[in-house]
């Protein structure tokens, strides 16, 4: 069918009309074939140029639309619209910029005026290679697996459970609770952290919309947002299939194995613990040393394997600060001192909890290349004296880290390992919770080492991703303008998928040919600039379009 | 929950973020702000830690969304007045103030700036650079529409003035417009008022505004900012380029007793600022503790020391006149030194906004002791408020960082999603 | 028979670049298709000529064709007809390769205008790389010879020019370009413009040269070569049958085949984006090759290489101009042309198609007769 | 030190022994080799599977019909071999196959992979007339000499990669005075020895980087340098490649018979670089003249692009080119240059991932500007 | 140096930093010379090297691809993949001996008007030295 084809030209008030000679331009393009119609208007985006656009559509049964006016980033989405409203597709609209990147830029009218009928000509040659993209829709599952029954699993359950959503939460062991369960007291209010947690494994119990797997673990994960597929093989031996539409890993974190770290003395002299241990000797009431007596002397030392891990696990000045409470309410006449680095006590309410705590006679030593020898701590002062201090028990304080089966998940999840070996979040300042691949999310420690109170709050902004993108009934509207890729074409390299960041092509083994999913890809096109068989394009922006924009700027 | 209208205060990053969720999700979303832009303090930022992403690239996407978004209705330069009703059925009083230009007519080609007569300091830009009575804080601001600022405004102070309406060729201008009292109804409230930062003039020892060339943090980030008053060139006042910077950490945390969390990693991201412009320059750091907590942030610090800076650490700290020029002294148990520098960059302590407190009464939600907006449980509750729907985010609950705060934000979603109706 | 006739300037070369210069200035045409010797001097390459200082060094009768002339058309045309006048100069074989795929729809001749020479041949592209001037002299004394000489073009030509009886551009040559340039029984002094159609007329018209001479002397010429030259094609093929056809000697032939398909680039009528025999179709799974070796203890890597040269035949043979392009692209020298030149003469005799005869004669597969090939029938 | 399988017969004897042994034993199911066919003294790539047809193998035969690795990317493309075969190729055609595995164009599973000290082989052309067997005495002389053997193409005097790189048992010819009574088998794998087993013959140690090789591949290097000097790419400009690919007929031969372009259709003749008339005139106006079928440039750079980073210098592309056009010599340097940057060698290992598909957060700032 | 030459730059300028930061230059009025022909892509990683190619040689007198700064890429990490393909090119083009001054990339942020305006000033000057395109002229490509 004969394409019409229509220009509007925005005048932008003075702003595209005063540098750019509007009656030179209509000149030259109403002059070219296959232009059918070009009007000009004042000011397009306003109400009443909306209107002219929509009628002069309509009046003319035009099929393809060039507008020269503002910056796409400006109006692309309202001439769009206007464009459905006149009856024809919105991808068959091209907006060229002739005010920001024209009549803004060049003083010299003559040639603003020419760059203008440039870019004009430039639309004309790309608009009847456009191609019609219709909006897609994709039916989802609204439920969610959990995997890891930790405090920020627990707590997302919970709350997309009470956002009416069916959970299956996945916990490895025969318990839920996770490191919290094992805490005395929690900061800074030194409230205990038993009945919290209790109260909290109490609800998801009872929840009739949480399914719990105990003792079971995640095997395989196939699909994509709103489709997954997971197997889970459960502490019965089972093996069952889950459909849900998204996935949150809150498989927290592991402590570093101080035998890595022989210089800390622990396990080669008694009474040297980690910090785990002493809250137990303090939940258990016995702050006792081997020999069943209670220590005089104890050295609590921070930031162990901090070095070697490169970085800091934000929470241990603040529990090892605790852990001289515990001992001062305990052993009041013990002599407590804290072998430090830097401490990092961000945020409002805990430079008091430290100010307190060496009101009660805590010693504070910041020092560096700690070492531990029987009932001694040697370390080095900031001026880099040696210097030693006798002890009858050492707490240590050992770095925080991803817990063993992470590697694992991210290969099975399609998501990847960033600093200290964490997952990976989409972005480290606006997507804290999300990952690369949509759909799959993380919270808690298995994203970075943090505190209870960050823990908890990540776990309910998942929940606020979750309850807010993936709701019941409604249908997925992903990007339109998505890669595609001819199987004519397609060698079957696979140089695409490696380079794809959002796990948005697959392998076609039958075809040998890679295939896009339209809902994963976000349509960057990085696949198009490395497919080295052409075989790749991204939509409204192929290799053709462009090539004929190119050619006609270059007239 | 019977009315599922939300309502935002506060368009800075965290607010963005949960309006733009819950309108996913939705909910129609009353977003209130008290400036004429949105963006709140991150886009004054030309990077962020610890990534070095360009703030705008990273933010303008969501402000642009959040203009074209459906069920969102922005109110810029607008105050919440009274707030009535509990969960479910707040009735909110906001007061809107007039812009006296037409938002819908305007298109932001910044015309009516020229002929205007007045020019006053641009608070934006930290005063370091000067702007009309019809202005907008920066070029590319959104929405990129200017507002008139009645108090400087000749027009609004006597004078029969109507250049920018006479330069106006879209009729956008509206001297008519009159300040507005809005009730909205909705069934929960975000609170997304963010920090500001002490003024370090409180405390003499920083020679702040005593010396010329001893800047705020924020006033140093508009400096090097690349579409702030310098498009980005670091000078001193008389125009050359630093030799020797002192950048000083902890800038008020005794005075406020905590620790304003950012300001370590920002105060290193400057380095980066300043080895980008000034490759040869003297840098300084003076920090008492260093709090770079979490899985990133320690690479950055390792990063940072390879470009040369050196690392000083003082329990007590001020900056001192010299025969010529001035000095940073320094006190570390007991020893100490002093430092002779040409510029002194401060990160002064994190606060909760002035008006924090007022607000707090009209909310009727509680605040600690320092001022900031006090969460229901430290613990596991640090979102919610006294007040049941009514929910903080951001630095208005507590010094933190961009991630934090967009993690709150979505939570406070959660929260109030997790509500149902 | 009536035509124009043009006193030789310098040489026939120049004589009808004046031509197409006079053309272009009449704007009878906006520009010219014709080889033009490359920068390096090593060879010519087709350019589309609208400045006419370019044609200082076209050369409309080349001694060589490293690309078949239709291809270069079909390059610029295949995708829809041009706005602009193209003069387009080519050898017979090259003009009929056009109008085939004219049929095929890969060429657009609306406002082409066919421009066709007698044709000595042209030498073997590997004898003229490497020493062109001696292969320039030796190519132009065959130009030369074709005053007396009847075995014009001899031995030196390619084996597909030697045989060829189709190298006038008009209808005694089962050509149809728009006008034809006669050099024979010429004796260098003259040369015939010879119009094939009206439009070939109007140009001559509108460039006012008048075309109602006799051009006798050289059809005369013309017809006595071309029997000579049928005779010839006939001894040929009798040999071929003998020595190349039989599956044994086929395999003999191709089995220097290195599967490098330059024979299907080459050639013009072979259009496909993609061949058959390139694409998925053909790559098997590892079983399937090693079953097959099974079978006869060996098979060869690739196998197949006679099935695509048959394949090819099929696909092509019925529209084979027999211009040779390519047994001059083969780097194993496997007389390709002939072969193909052989099987085509037969399955073209079988609907006495001729290929590129006439835009009109719609391509034999694209229709049937209702009474027609019974012999085939059991 | 290698595992080295000494027997006293002819190389040719020896290898051919080698793949009787295997086939007979069963260890292989199939002998991917060279054989002479149909014959007239045709030499082509077979894949045999009896011990009657392994007669007619000829392993060394100095000639490559095609590369090897693209033959083999096609018979492992739809999967790997179901029984064992033994490929008998050289170190070029190994690596173009490894690269070809990297881009998931074959799989090395189930190959037994020979190869050995390359000696390089003859012009194509040369193979037409059969004149190859009567240079193959002097070819052996040379060989044996460890001298460049005269006549051989350009590529092969200049390949400093003729020792293999991953293959499980290497022949050494170079250098090897008494190649025509003893032969000595490298078993470079596991697997390579594992296959062995069994045949007679003695087994010594020995290693293969030996003077020879290194006195070779500096003469190699040395040629190699004096190449690339002679064509001078790097003063090509414009003008120099006009005047190098002027002759150009488009046939497109390189690219068929390069094992590393292994596109079913490529991209430069895909529909994307076909065009309305009316590009063409716009062309046409500036221009004064176009050159048609347009883009032989663009196709020569084009390709480099996208072969520079994987091309193992095997020669073919030179060998069929019908206007003589020196491809090989041109690729081979850019393609050095190319890997050097991101110290990749092609074929080396399948482990060593293609530098095109992954990147360094800090590399090439230095073309930022 | 030519001064009737006026050069055309074929810029490749990804969405979502360097075009912003193109019409924040606009926004803010600064001048530069009308050379530039903007193409918008989404990514610097979708410009294929062998478009960048055909551009070059259909005549365009320099190539701009310009997009987020490093660890800014929209899509997490194309700008890394643009980077690499680009050096490749542009090696290939030195080998070539062909003037690979003519193709430049550049990381323009959003916020960096002025950093755009300098960024086309400056390349265009350079162009000006180096004059024409050949390829501009040429029949025989």
């Amino acid at each position: 069918m004969e394409e019409k084809i229509g220009v509007y030209v925005c005048e932008c008030g003075p702003n595209i009309a005063d540098n750019v000679d509007i009656d030179r331009v209509m000149k030259t393009i109403s002059s070219l074939p296959d232009v059918d119609v070009v009007e000009r208007h004042k000011l397009l985006c306003s109400e009443n140029g909306k209107k002219f656009l929509k009628e002069s559509i309509q009046k003319h049964g035009l099929t393809r639309i060039v507008v020269a006016a503002c910056s796409p980033k400006q109006h692309e989405v309202t001439f769009m619209k206007v464009c459905e409203e006149a009856g024809i597709n919105p991808y068959f609209f091209q907006l060229t910029n002739i005010r920001e990147q024209c009549a803004w830029i060049i003083t010299d009218k003559e040639l603003a005026t020419e760059r203008a009928i440039r870019y004009i000509r430039a639309a004309l040659r790309r608009i009847p290679f456009h191609k019609a993209l219709v909006k897609k829709e994709i039916e989802t599952n609204p439920d969610v697996l959990v995997i890891g029954g930790g405090i920020a699993g627990m707590e997302a359950s919970l709350l997309l459970a009470s956002g009416d959503r069916k959970i299956h939460l996945v916990e490895k062991t025969d318990v839920l609770g996770g490191k919290v369960k094992e805490l005395d007291k929690l900061l800074p209010r030194m409230e205990s952290s038993l009945d919290i947690i209790s109260q909290r494994i109490q609800e998801v119990k009872q929840s009739e919309d949480i399914k719990l797997y105990t003792n079971s673990e995640v095997e395989e994960v196939l699909g994509f947002l709103g489709n997954f597929v997971v197997k889970v093989k459960t502490g019965e031996n089972k093996e069952l299939e889950l459909r849900v539409g998204a996935i949150v890993v809150a498989t927290g974190f592991s402590m570093l194995n101080l035998k890595q770290l022989p210089r800390y003395g622990y396990g080669q002299y008694d009474n040297v613990y980690t910090a785990l241990e002493f809250e137990r000797m303090n939940i258990d009431g016995k702050i006792l040393r081997k020999d069943g007596k209670p220590p005089k002397s104890i050295g609590i030392i921070h930031c162990v394997g901090r070095e070697e891990r490169g970085y800091c696990s934000g929470v241990c000045c603040m529990y090892c600060l605790k852990f001289a409470n515990y001992i001062k309410s305990k052993l009041p006449d013990a002599n407590v001192t804290e072998f430090y680095q830097d401490l990092s006590i961000p945020g409002k309410a805990r430079q008091k909890f430290y100010e307190d705590t060496k009101a009660k006679g805590v010693n504070f030593i910041r020092s560096n290349e700690v070492e531990v020898m029987d009932k001694v701590i040697k370390y080095k002062t900031e001026e880099g004296e040696e210097k030693t201090s006798s002890v009858d028990m050492v707490i240590l304080a050992p770095a925080i880290e991803p817990s063993g089966d992470t590697a694992k998940l991210a290969e099975m999840l399609r998501i990847s390992q960033g600093d200290g070996g964490f997952f990976q979040e989409e972005h480290p300042k606006l997507a804290p919770v999300s990952t690369s691949m949509e759909g799959i999310f993380i919270a808690g420690c298995s994203q970075g080492p943090k505190n209870i109170p960050e823990s908890i709050v990540q776990a309910q902004a998942v929940a606020g991703r979750i309850l807010s993108s993936l709701i019941p009934g409604k249908k997925l509207e992903p990007e339109i303008k998505t890669s595609e890729i001819s199987e004519a074409l397609c060698i079957g390299c696979q140089t695409c998928l490696e380079v794809c960041t959002y796990g948005a092509i697959y392998f076609d083994e039958m075809k040998r040919v890679s295939v896009v999913n339209e809902v994963l890809c976000r349509g960057c096109g990085n696949c198009v600039g490395s497919c080295p068989s052409g075989a790749a394009s991204v939509k409204h922006s192929t290799t053709t379009q462009l090539h004929q924009e190119v050619v006609e700027a270059l007239r | 929950m019977d009315n599922r209208n939300i309502l935002v205060i506060g368009a800075g990053v965290a607010g963005i973020n949960a309006s733009l969720s819950l309108a996913d999700s939705g909910r129609k979303v009353y977003l209130v702000e008290q400036t004429s832009y949105t963006g709140g303090t991150v886009i004054k930022f030309e990077k962020v830690f610890s990534n070095l992403e360009c703030a705008t690239c990273m933010v303008a996407p969501k402000q642009q969304e959040l203009l074209t978004k459906e069920n969102i209705e922005l109110f810029t330069i607008t105050e919440v007045l009274k707030v009535e009703g509990s969960l479910g059925n707040f009735v909110v009083k906001v007061k809107k103030r007039a812009r006296y230009v037409d938002l819908k007519a305007c298109i932001g080609c910044s015309a009516c700036f020229e002929p205007c007569p007045v020019s006053v300091k641009n608070e934006f830009e930290e005063g370091l650079s000067e702007r009309k009575a019809i202005y907008i804080p920066c070029p590319g601001a959104l929405p990129n529409v200017p507002a008139i600022d009645t108090e400087n405004c000749v027009r609004f102070n006597g004078k029969d003035c109507k250049l920018c309406e006479e330069a106006c060729m879209f009729e956008a201008i509206d001297f008519e417009q009159k300040d507005e009292e809005i009730e909205l109804k909705v069934g929960a409230i975000v609170v997304a008022t963010g920090f500001s930062s002490l003024d370090p003039k409180e405390i003499p020892k920083y020679g702040y505004r005593k010396f010329s060339d001893v800047y705020s943090a924020l006033e140093f980030e508009r400096m090097f900012a690349s579409n702030g008053p310098t498009t980005g060139e670091i000078k001193l006042r008389n125009g050359e380029s630093p030799k020797s910077v002192a950048i000083v950490h902890c800038v008020g945390r005794e005075e406020k007793g905590y620790c304003s969390t950012i300001c370590c990693m920002n105060s290193l991201k400057f380095v980066h600022y300043l080895k980008e412009k000034l490759p040869d320059v003297k840098i300084s750091e003076f920090c008492s503790d260093l709090c770079i907590p979490g899985k990133s942030y320690e690479k950055f610090y390792e990063q940072t020391k390879t470009m040369g800076v050196d690392i000083i650490r003082f329990d007590d700290i001020a900056v001192k006149e010299e025969e010529k020029g001035m000095s940073v002294k320094y006190k570390i148990d007991d020893k100490g030194g002093s430092l002779p520098v040409d510029m002194v960059i401060l990160s002064p302590a994190l606060e909760p906004r002035k008006d924090a407190s007022k607000l707090a009464k009209i909310l009727g939600i509680s605040q600690d002791e320092h001022g900031f907006f006090a969460e229901k449980h430290s613990e596991i509750a640090s979102v919610e408020t006294s007040r049941e729907g009514i929910f903080i985010v951001g630095c208005a609950q507590d010094p933190k960082d961009i991630q934090d705060s967009v993690a709150q934000s979505e939570a406070a979603v959660g929260k109030i999603l997790s509500l149902g109706g | 028979m009536k035509g124009a006739i043009l006193n030789v300037t310098e040489n026939i070369a120049k004589t009808i670049i004046n031509f197409l210069e006079k053309g272009l200035d009449k704007k009878c045409f906006d520009a010219v298709l014709i080889p033009i010797k490359v920068p390096a001097g090593d060879s010519f390459a087709w350019v589309l000529v609208q400045n006419k200082s370019l044609l200082k060094d076209a050369n409309p009768l080349p001694p060589v064709m490293p690309v078949q002339g239709a291809k270069a058309l079909s390059s610029i045309t295949k995708m829809g007809k041009t706005n602009r006048k193209i003069a387009a100069i080519m050898r017979p074989c090259e003009v009929r390769a056009a109008v085939e795929l004219s049929k095929l729809e890969q060429v657009n001749l609306e406002n082409i205008f066919l421009i066709s020479i007698d044709c000595p041949g042209v030498l073997p592209l590997k004898d003229y790389l490497g020493r062109p001037k001696e292969a320039m002299d030796k190519f132009n004394k065959i130009l030369h010879s074709a005053q007396n000489d009847i075995q014009w073009g001899n031995e030196s030509t390619r084996p597909a020019c030697q045989v060829c009886d189709k190298f006038i551009g008009t209808d005694i040559g089962f050509c149809q370009s728009n006008l034809h340039i006669g050099i024979l029984g010429t004796e260098d002094k003259i040369i015939f413009l010879i119009p094939n159609n009206e439009s070939g007329k109007s140009i001559l018209n509108e460039m006012d040269i008048e075309a109602e001479k006799s051009v006798d002397n050289w059809e005369k010429k013309a017809k006595e070569i071309i029997e000579v030259r049928k005779k010839k094609r006939k001894e040929v093929q009798e040999r071929l049958k003998s020595e190349v056809m039989g599956i044994d000697n086929l395999l003999d032939t191709f089995s220097k085949c290195i599967n490098c398909h330059n024979c299907r680039s080459a050639c013009p009528i072979c259009y496909c984006r993609q061949c058959y025999f390139e694409s998925e179709i053909m790559k098997l799974p590892s079983d399937d090759y090693l079953m097959r070796a099974d079978s006869k203890g060996a098979l060869r890597f690739l196998p197949d290489t006679l099935l695509f040269h048959l394949g090819r035949m099929t696909h092509m043979s019925l529209s084979c101009v027999g211009c040779g392009a390519c047994e001059d692209a083969c780097p194993m020298s496997i007389d390709v042309s002939q072969i193909f030149n052989f099987v085509a003469d037969n399955s073209q005799e079988l609907f006495n198609y001729v290929p590129g005869k006439s835009v009109e004669e719609s391509l034999p597969l694209k229709t049937y007769e209702e009474d027609e090939l019974h012999k085939v029938e059991i | 030190m290698t595992k080295v399988l000494k027997t006293n017969k002819s190389v040719e004897e020896a290898v051919k022994e080698l793949l009787k042994f295997l086939l007979k034993s069963g260890k292989v199911k199939g002998v991917f080799t060279l054989r002479k066919i149909n014959g007239n003294g045709a030499v082509a790539y077979s894949l045999i599977t009896s011990l009657d047809m392994l007669k007619d193998a000829v392993p060394l035969f100095p000639l490559m019909p095609a590369n090897a690795g693209k033959l083999l990317s096609n018979l492992t493309l739809r999967g790997s071999v179901v029984d064992p075969v033994v490929a008998v190729v050289r170190p070029c055609e190994l690596r173009a196959f490894i690269e070809l595995v990297k881009r998931k164009q074959g799989s090395l599973e189930n190959l037994l992979l020979v190869s050995s000290t390359c000696a390089g082989v003859y012009p194509l052309e040369m193979a037409v007339n059969g004149d190859i067997d009567k240079k193959l005495s002097q070819y052996w002389d040379a060989t044996k000499r460890g001298e460049i053997v005269p006549d051989t193409r350009p590529t092969c005097m200049g390949c400093e990669h003729f020792l293999p790189y991953t293959a499980d048992i290497t022949v050494t010819l170079i250098g090897k005075k008494d190649i025509d009574n003893q032969c000595e088998i490298f078993l470079n794998t596991e697997k390579g020895q594992q296959f062995v087993d069994g045949i007679d013959g003695e087994f010594v140690e020995g290693k293969l980087e030996s003077e020879e090789v290194v006195s070779m591949r500096n003469k190699r290097k040395d040629e190699k340098k004096r190449l690339f000097d002679e064509i001078g790419i790097e003063k090509f400009g414009l003008k120099g490649l006009i005047e190098t690919f002027g002759k150009c007929i488009g046939c497109h031969g390189c690219s068929k018979v390069c094992p590393i372009c292994y596109c079913n259709l490529c991209y430069s003749d895909s529909k994307t670089y076909e065009h309305k008339p009316s590009v063409y005139e716009m062309q046409l106006k500036r221009r004064g003249g176009l050159r048609v079928p347009p883009d032989t440039i663009s196709y020569q750079i084009g390709r480099l692009t996208h072969v520079g980073i994987s091309c193992v210098g095997c020669g073919l592309c030179a060998d069929v080119c019908p206007a003589n056009i020196p491809i090989s010599t041109i690729f081979l340097k850019v393609g050095d240059s190319v890997q050097k940057m991101f110290d990749y060698l092609p074929g080396r290992d399948v482990e060593e991932q293609i530098p095109v598909t992954t990147f360094e957060t800090d590399e090439f700032v230095e073309v930022e500007d | 140096m030519n001064e009737k030459f006026a050069p055309k730059i074929v810029g490749f300028l990804c969405n979502w930093c360097s075009y912003a930061g193109a019409d924040l230059a606009g926004v803010s009025r600064l001048q530069m010379p009308p050379s530039l022909r903007t193409i918008r892509v989404m990514c610097s990683s979708r410009v294929n090297p062998l478009f960048i190619i055909r551009v070059f040689l259909i005549g365009a007198d320099g190539v701009l691809v310009a997009g987020c700064h490093p660890g800014d890429c929209h899509y997490q990490k194309g700008n890394y993949q643009a980077r690499r393909k680009f050096a490749i090119l542009k090696n290939i083009f030195e080998n070539l001996g062909l003037e690979s001054d003519r193709l430049r990339l550049s990381w323009i942020s959003a916020g960096e008007g002025p950093g755009f305006a300098k960024v086309i000033t400056e390349f265009t000057e350079k162009i000006k030295k180096l004059g024409p395109n050949p390829a501009k002229e040429e029949v025989f490509l």
